[in-house]
């Protein structure tokens, strides 16, 4: 790290519109970024780390104005060069990747036309890509990230590829120019855990392999931990901490990074004890779910079967994790068990009554006993309904007393800890912490018997993660509601349950109690799932 | 996390947002002001809209030579005073247009809604209805209709109703497929809400700025189509009077007595375009984002 | 894609058939036809001549059958009024309607598009505010109106345009402003909404990112994408047009079909008018056919499927 | 850019500026601008008037009614005279050719009247036709026409409406190409059919001449246009030559106009109110006398005629055109007098008046000026405005308990042209008045004129008496052409462009 830095980033600061709760973006950041190293950049949503990186690019959006300091790149401040400067270089010297590989390429056109396209542009001086290389070179390029049968790709439209493979396709088209810096704008946060896995290995290959300078945003410690070399941490728009890998992340000096740190969920594996002789609330065995979908004036069938022959029992006040990848069916069982989705074979016995035969008011009725709560806290409220009338829904469908049920809001609101006067507010003025956590009271309303929780803590910054699945963890000491806990996320899984069942394709591959589960897995498939957890390795160091 | 995606729309937004609010205000009062000319035309004006005087026809407004401050927009025809027949004629375009539009309204929506929630052969029912409906051309199959059982106010409502209601229906259907795929429904479910409490509770108040903008324009859209029937001579009968009619009685005149056109067809057009623009407004303004 | 043709083909040949049965209904809400026919001096005799002579006296079923056979094979009966065979009658204005829909949509998409695209660059702009005021403005204007004001100004102050006829392609000018603006301002504000979506989508963010030129992002990579939900409402909004050139073609005095309608259900001569509409209706869902198979050709996540 | 666009546009528009040229003079063409399409130009389907106006340049009839003076004088035919009462014998003119070359004798008048007179071949004007029994040909020049009963509107027939056809070509031909493609002996021949929209007619110079004489302008082309106001406008550019049935206004305003001629003629149309006098539309007012009485004091006529319809309409009391042959005069007036009509309705128990509806076929502001008038005396009438088919179909069906509409006669100087028509035993009768219909029967049925005019004369009074009819006024015609044309109207609602010459 002798040499000059590649690039620059010298008291940036970027005004956000009037109207906004903050008045910067970001504010006097600084930071250098060396040849050939990765650097993180780290925060939770909102500390301005996304912004630094589109600034590098001047890809500001409109209503953010830098207002002052520069960037310089090689010397150059990218400040004030011209626009068609810019452009050139764009995608050539300094390249970009983003966060949703799925919606990242043009629909229209194929990958081969999206990835010739960078050549198509004024060669570099004194380097003159004539066409008879490209072929070559983008075929070398689809090799690089590993994609299968490279040539046959190119034909390919994005929608035909997975999510996995249309981030290599970024990649590669990043790549193609051999730029100096390549940014990467979490870049596998919307990737299952073992496509993260492969694609950290892509960019650890480039790091080895390659003089590019790497910028790696993301809000994921066990990423940074796999690949940093540099770690800068930002906190509401300001650098707070910059350091090797192995100093912020084994001894941080802010107490914002130990914060952050504390709250990432720890790989849990110790055995608990459950309350002996616990009745058995729900059994579901052999349940099935099989997708038929009729097209065309054929009517042919096509069927996904979606959950295959699950079986398993919960007892009063034990949490089980359905862990498992996207696909896997884990969301479709909740739903199943919820009688959101009719199910097409097995039992289901909730408090000993047949759930899964129950119908009309009866139904209804029964329903008292199961809730659920979403992973989006966005979608999950009807920002048409204020709070009092969102929480006071489920007991006006039973009959529930108007004063009575206000009461248990009010109480309930205390307990996912928000303020009473939230009744009178509507969702769009909560954050997704606090719509969370209303949530979970309207769950509860009903004072349910099991709690459902599917998915629901993946969309929050893990400051707020760690105080949600607190909260839950308290309810169900203190009620003793019973948990079934859907999530991709193993060491989430692993914080709040006693049992883990793992799905993939929508089977059962492996069911235990945690501490064997994780601590000995016997299913190939849940190893390769415990070994794509980032950061393992520093975890378990540390 | 990512940042900021869908935020290059918001300047334009805020932009119409700033007309529109500018806009409600103007838009709102001049569509006031016509409602009150409407409701309150025999206070406004010393004479009745039936009342001819033949040897006074065409008298032109006040600001031509020939003008007086008795009639001061003239007179037509008959010899009937021209403001008058203009506030009088303000009832039948409001009439028609609030009336068809909203009957077209409950019909669009309680397709629509029935369409997008229940979805399957319910689904392919009322699509087919839809489609069936934009095939027919409107105004020839209006014509036809009203030709056969003459231009009565309740045939031109009820079928000006049942000719509007797709635009209520598309946007019903795709907003409840949208909104049935939202994850507050299944929680409404899970609490054990029935149907009907779903669509009334969680449905249609989520439907409803967007259902204000599609009235609003049907509301237009039927007031203009009114008035195209009664140009051609299929809509209101006369005596009665109405703004399309008027366009169609001075039209005799276009090339000497401009006014006689002019008059009815800038009030249709101020009419029609401060409906729009007060639909728009009210969009805005309840827009979720906007609920405190 | 096959699949999706044929199920769209199913749905559109079930609309027509619905269509044909409304249309040919209506020949008996007109009251007796036999009167028409018959014309103004005609005895009770002569009626009932009439009556057998058209078959009216038949099984309603048994008349639509018959129809409906000769209809399919281009033979929609005869006009009681004009005593020429409708089939005739339709290829004989057809084309002017059709000329003066397509110009009228050639004014609209000339107006929209580029004004919806620059609205849309430069969101707020001069442009922006221009394309809105004309779109705000343009629907409110009734369209019988507006064709009147043209007359007044265009042929009788001005005398730069004829006011009626279809001579030639001059006839044209102010008719087909009058049916197309009103399209305008739908076509106008999707074009811009649709190009925002696109210009503020992922892809077009990676497109800068790769150091584009903004041309080939705005032409290449934008449009092709944002361009079809405007064809689909350019199909849509053209069959309006058809069906609703009646008022605008009997202001200017031109021959086309909507004229033959309005003349013909003015006379009660209904076989025309349902002809007419079946004619249109068939155009329309024809029109809408190909906008959906064209964007579905466009969007290859359904080509390829 | 859009600036650009815009000069351009406007270049554009700017060069093809039209020529305000007048221009029907210089290229020898007359354009005639119509509002009512012209179906098939076979007069026998085509009675509307438009048709019978094309007719008259196309075909000839035996006989020619002059106008001004409503004496017959020859067409084809050189003499005529009556055989019997029933029998007419005509010496056909000799060496008249078609225009297609086909030479006119006896042969083709006894194909055309046989032919129409047929009823198998669904003439849609039977009232015309129904008359004849047959022709018979005596020799290549001499034909004799048989009527069924004695009919003393025959001439009147023949001189305006029964045109000869040329048998060879219209027996190949067949009534529907005939109708398109029409060939006669008349002034005009017919070169273009543009179904609907415009025919093209080019002068005859092989014309006969005859009573109608040579005709002078060289061509004329007739088209078609929906709405009045495009017209005008066209009039207003000089596009178009002539026009008529221009509203009072406008023709009034036209008047100052440099270029244009505006001549107003009237026309043998009457306006009529009638009234259910038998109660056939269930139990209405109108069985009353008093109150038909009543409304014929209520309309205040003369001042509708005098703002509204002017021109050269005045007000009538009979039931019929005035100069119609026995059109009597002499039959009770009931003056404007709403106190009186007031009056009326309280004796016949109304004093609160009623409601009821008033149907009506055209003349949109007419009628709203008789409801006005209605109004004022307490009848509270509602306006029922519907197309002519939908009026006739109701009427028939004794469906009306009042209505406004309108005569023309068929431009047939003859009482039994009106009044027979809707005083008869027919559905269109709303009297039922026994007396009314046996002395117009003895009138249609004689010969002898005196009789005739004896018998009308009683039918009228009574009429008038009972109030059956509120007779308004008779129509006028504003027609408006170029400086250029001269254009001579005739009261019987008949152009006559043969006659017709540049300036």
């Amino acid at each position: 790290m002798n040499s000059a830095p590649v690039l620059s980033v010298r008291d940036v600061s970027i005004a956000l519109p009037a109207s906004g709760e903050r008045a910067y973006a970001v504010r006097n950041i600084s930071l250098d970024v060396y040849p050939g190293e990765t650097l993180c950049i780290v925060g939770e949503s909102g500390s301005g780390k996304s912004v630094t990186a589109y600034a590098v690019m001047r890809l500001l959006p409109k209503m953010m104005r830098l207002e002052s300091g520069a960037i310089f790149f090689r010397g150059r401040n990218i400040l004030n060069l011209s626009m068609a400067d810019v452009r050139a270089l764009r995608g050539n010297a300094v390249s970009m990747i983003f966060q949703e590989p799925m919606t990242a390429l043009n629909p229209s056109f194929t990958i081969g036309n999206q990835l010739r396209e960078m050549y198509s542009r004024r060669p570099k001086p004194g380097d003159p890509k004539g066409p008879p290389q490209r072929a070559a070179s983008i075929l070398e390029l689809l090799e690089m990230v590993r994609l299968p049968d490279p040539a046959r790709l190119l034909g390919a439209y994005p929608h035909q590829l997975s999510g996995g493979q249309r981030q290599r396709v970024m990649i590669a088209m990043a790549m193609a120019l051999q730029p100096a810096l390549l940014i990467a704008d979490e870049p596998t946060t919307s990737l299952d855990v073992t496509t993260q896995a492969r694609i950290l290995d892509i960019f650890r290959d480039l790091r080895e392999n390659n003089d590019t300078a790497i910028i790696f945003v993301t809000h994921d410690f066990g990423v940074v931990a796999e690949i940093a070399e540099r770690i800068v941490v930002m906190e509401k728009g300001a650098i707070v901490e910059t350091g090797t890998a192995g100093q912020v992340l084994n001894t941080p000096r802010h107490a914002y990074t130990r914060k952050l740190i504390a709250a990432i969920p720890r790989m849990r594996a110790e055995k608990k004890a459950l309350a002996p002789g616990a009745g058995t609330v729900l059994k579901a065995d052999g349940i099935g779910k099989t997708f038929y979908t009729r097209r065309g004036l054929t009517r042919r069938l096509y069927t996904v079967a979606a959950v295959k022959d699950v079986s398993f029992h919960l007892k009063k006040s034990e949490a089980l994790a359905i862990v498992g990848e996207s696909g896997s069916g884990k969301t479709t069982l909740a739903r199943c068990l919820m009688r959101l989705l009719e199910t097409d074979a097995g039992t289901l016995k909730i408090n000993g009554v047949d759930f899964m035969a129950l119908r009309g008011d009866s139904l209804v009725r029964h329903r008292r006993a199961i809730q659920i709560v979403f992973q989006d806290p966005y979608s999950s409220l009807n920002p048409r309904k204020t709070i009092r009338d969102t929480l006071l829904q489920g007991p006006a469908n039973f009959g529930v007393p108007g004063p009575q049920a206000l009461a248990r809001a009010r109480q309930l609101l205390r307990t996912v800890q928000l303020d009473e006067n939230a009744l009178n507010r509507y969702p769009n003025q909560f954050s997704g912490g606090q719509r969370q956590r209303i949530c979970i009271a309207r769950a509860l309303m009903l004072s349910p018997d099991i709690l459902v929780a599917d998915e629901a803590v993946s969309a929050l910054d893990v400051s707020v993660q760690s105080e949600v699945l607190k909260l839950l963890d308290d309810i169900r000491n203190r009620t003793g509601l019973t948990l079934l806990f859907v999530t991709h996320d193993l060491r989430v899984a692993s914080q709040v349950c006693d049992r883990v069942l793992v799905m993939k394709d929508g089977g059962v591959v492996e069911h235990g109690p945690v501490s064997e589960v994780f601590n000995a897995p016997r299913h190939p498939y849940t190893q390769t799932l415990l070994a794509a957890i980032p950061g393992r390795h520093w975890r378990s160091l540390s | 996390m990512g940042g900021f995606t869908s935020h290059a729309g918001a300047p334009g937004k805020s932009f119409r947002g700033f007309l529109s609010h500018h806009g409600l205000v103007v838009s709102g009062g001049i569509l006031g002001l016509i409602f009150i000319g409407a409701v309150f035309a025999p206070l406004l004006s010393a004479y009745d809209p039936y009342t001819q005087d033949l040897a006074n026809r065409h008298i032109p407004p006040v600001w031509y030579e020939r003008g007086t401050w008795e009639h001061f927009l003239g007179t037509d025809a008959l010899g009937r005073d021209y403001w008058t027949r203009l506030l009088y004629g303000a009832r039948a375009s409001l009439f028609i247009g609030f009336v068809s539009a909203t009957i077209a309204g409950l019909l669009g929506v309680a397709l629509g809604v029935s369409a997008g929630y229940f979805g399957g052969r319910v689904d392919a029912a009322i699509t087919f209805l839809i489609n069936l409906r934009l095939s027919l051309p409107v105004i020839l199959v209006a014509l036809a209709v009203v030709a056969l059982f003459s231009g009565t106010f309740l045939v031109i409502v009820v079928l000006l109703g049942c000719l509007l209601w797709d635009r209520y229906a598309v946007v019903t259907r795709t907003l409840t497929k949208q909104l049935k795929e939202k994850e507050f429904i299944a929680s409404s479910v899970a609490l054990g809400s029935s149907r009907t409490g779903i669509i009334a509770k969680d449905i249609l108040p989520n439907l409803a700025n967007h259902l204000i903008v599609v009235w609003t324009l049907e509301i237009a859209h039927a007031i203009l189509l009114e008035a195209a029937l009664s140009f051609l001579g299929l809509g209101v009968q006369p005596p009665t009077p109405s703004w399309g009619l008027m366009v169609s009685e001075g039209k005799d005149l276009l090339f000497f007595e401009g006014w006689l056109i002019a008059i009815p067809g800038c009030a249709l057009f101020l009419l029609v375009l401060s409906i729009n623009l007060v639909g728009d407004g009210i969009r805005d303004v309840t827009a979720p984002e906007n609920l405190t | 894609m096959t699949r999706y043709v044929i199920g769209r083909l199913a749905l559109a040949a079930g609309v027509m058939l619905v269509v044909s049965m409304l249309s040919f209904s209506m020949i008996y809400m007109a009251g007796d036809p036999a009167i028409t026919i018959a014309g103004e001096s005609a005895t009770d005799a002569d009626i009932n001549a009439v009556r057998k002579f058209y078959r009216f006296d038949d099984p309603i079923y048994a008349q639509y059958g018959a129809w409906m056979a000769n209809a399919l094979r281009g033979d929609f009966g005869r006009s009681y009024y004009l005593r020429a065979p409708v089939g005739e009658l339709i290829t004989d204005r057809f084309p002017t309607t059709l000329l003066l829909g397509g110009l009228a949509m050639l004014f609209a998409m000339a107006l929209a598009v580029p004004l919806g695209v620059a609205a849309a660059v430069k969101p707020n702009s001069l442009v922006d505010r221009l394309s809105l005021m004309i779109s705000v403005l343009g629907q409110a204007l009734p369209g019988f109106w507006f064709g009147l004001m043209l007359i007044l100004l265009f042929s009788v102050k001005l005398r730069w345009l004829p006011p009626s006829g279809t001579e030639s392609l001059k006839n044209f000018i102010m008719p087909a402003i009058t049916l197309g603006y009103y399209a305008t301002p739908a076509m106008m504000r999707l074009t811009r909404t649709s190009m925002l979506d696109v210009l503020a989508s992922d892809y077009i963010r990676t497109a800068h990112a790769k150091g584009l030129h903004p041309a080939v992002i705005l032409f290449k990579h934008a449009l092709r994408n944002a361009i079809a939900p405007v064809v689909s409402l350019a199909a849509v909004q053209l069959g309006f047009m058809l069906g609703g050139s009646v008022v605008v073609e009997s202001i200017f005095s031109i021959h086309g079909l909507g004229h033959l309608a309005w003349e013909s259900i003015s006379r009660n001569d209904f076989p025309p008018v349902q002809a007419i509409i079946l004619t249109l209706s068939m155009l329309y869902v024809a029109l809408t056919f190909c906008a959906d198979v064209l964007n579905a050709w466009l969007d290859p996540s359904i080509r390829l499927e | 850019m859009y600036a650009k666009k815009m000069i351009l546009v406007a270049a554009l528009l700017g060069c093809g500026a039209l020529h305000s040229a007048w221009a029907g003079k210089n290229d020898d063409t007359l354009r005639i601008g119509f509002t009512r399409e012209s179906d098939t130009l076979d007069v026998y389907f085509n009675a509307t008037r438009e048709g019978v106006v094309m007719a008259h340049l196309i075909w000839d009839a035996l006989l020619w009614r002059n106008p001004k003076t409503g004496q017959y004088q020859p067409g084809l035919a050189d003499e005529w005279a009556f055989i019997d009462n029933q029998t007419l014998e005509f010496k056909l003119k000799r060496g008249v050719k078609f225009h297609n070359g086909e030479k006119f004798d006896a042969d083709d008048v006894v194909y055309t009247m046989n032919w129409i007179s047929n009823p198998e071949n669904g003439v849609k004007a039977r009232r015309f036709v129904d008359w004849i029994k047959v022709a018979e040909k005596v020799d290549s020049n001499t034909v004799r026409i048989i009527a069924k009963k004695p009919f003393p509107a025959a001439l009147e027939m023949l001189s305006n409406l029964l045109v000869i056809y040329p048998n060879e070509y219209h027996a190949e031909a067949g009534p529907d190409l005939f109708g398109r493609a029409p060939v006669g002996t008349g002034p005009y021949a017919v070169t273009d059919v543009d179904i609907g929209k415009k025919i093209t007619f080019r002068a005859n110079r092989e014309y006969f001449g005859g009573s109608k004489g040579a005709p002078a302008i060289g061509n004329i082309v007739v088209s078609n246009f929906s709405d009045k106001n495009t017209l005008l406008a066209e009039v207003l550019t000089g596009r178009i030559d002539w026009m008529w049935n221009v509203p009072a206004d406008q023709a009034e305003k036209l008047q100052n106009n440099p270029q244009l001629q505006v001549v107003n003629e009237s026309t043998m149309r009457i306006g009529f109110v009638v009234m259910d006098a038998v109660g056939r539309s269930g139990d209405t007012p109108f069985t009353k006398r008093k109150v038909r009485q009543a409304v014929a004091h209520a309309i205040n006529r003369e001042a509708i005629v005098k703002h509204l319809v002017k021109g050269r309409s005045t007000v009538i009391h009979s039931a019929c055109f005035p100069t119609q042959i026995g059109c009597e005069q002499s039959v009770r007036k009931y003056e404007y007098n709403p106190d009186k009509a007031r009056r009326l309705l309280d004796e016949a128990g109304y004093p609160d008046g009623f409601r009821v509806d008033l149907h009506a076929n055209r003349d949109r502001p007419y009628v709203e000026a008789i409801l006005s008038d209605l109004q004022e005396v307490g009848i509270d009438a509602n306006l029922v405005y519907i197309k002519w088919p939908a009026l006739r179909e109701k009427r028939r069906a004794g469906k009306v308990a009042l209505q406004h509409t309108t005569w023309g006669s068929y431009s047939v100087n003859d009482v039994s042209a009106v009044t027979s028509v809707f005083f008869s035993d027919n559905p269109d009768d709303y009297a039922h008045d026994r007396q009314v219909r046996q002395w117009l029967a003895e009138g249609d049925n004689n010969t002898d004129l005196e009789v005739r005019k004896a018998a009308y004369s009683k039918a009228l009074r009574r009429i008038a008496e009972q109030a059956y009819w509120v007779p308004t006024w008779t129509y006028n015609v504003n027609y408006v052409f170029s400086k250029d044309l001269n254009f001579t109207p005739d009261y019987d609602e008949y152009p006559r462009f043969y006659q017709s010459y540049w300036n």
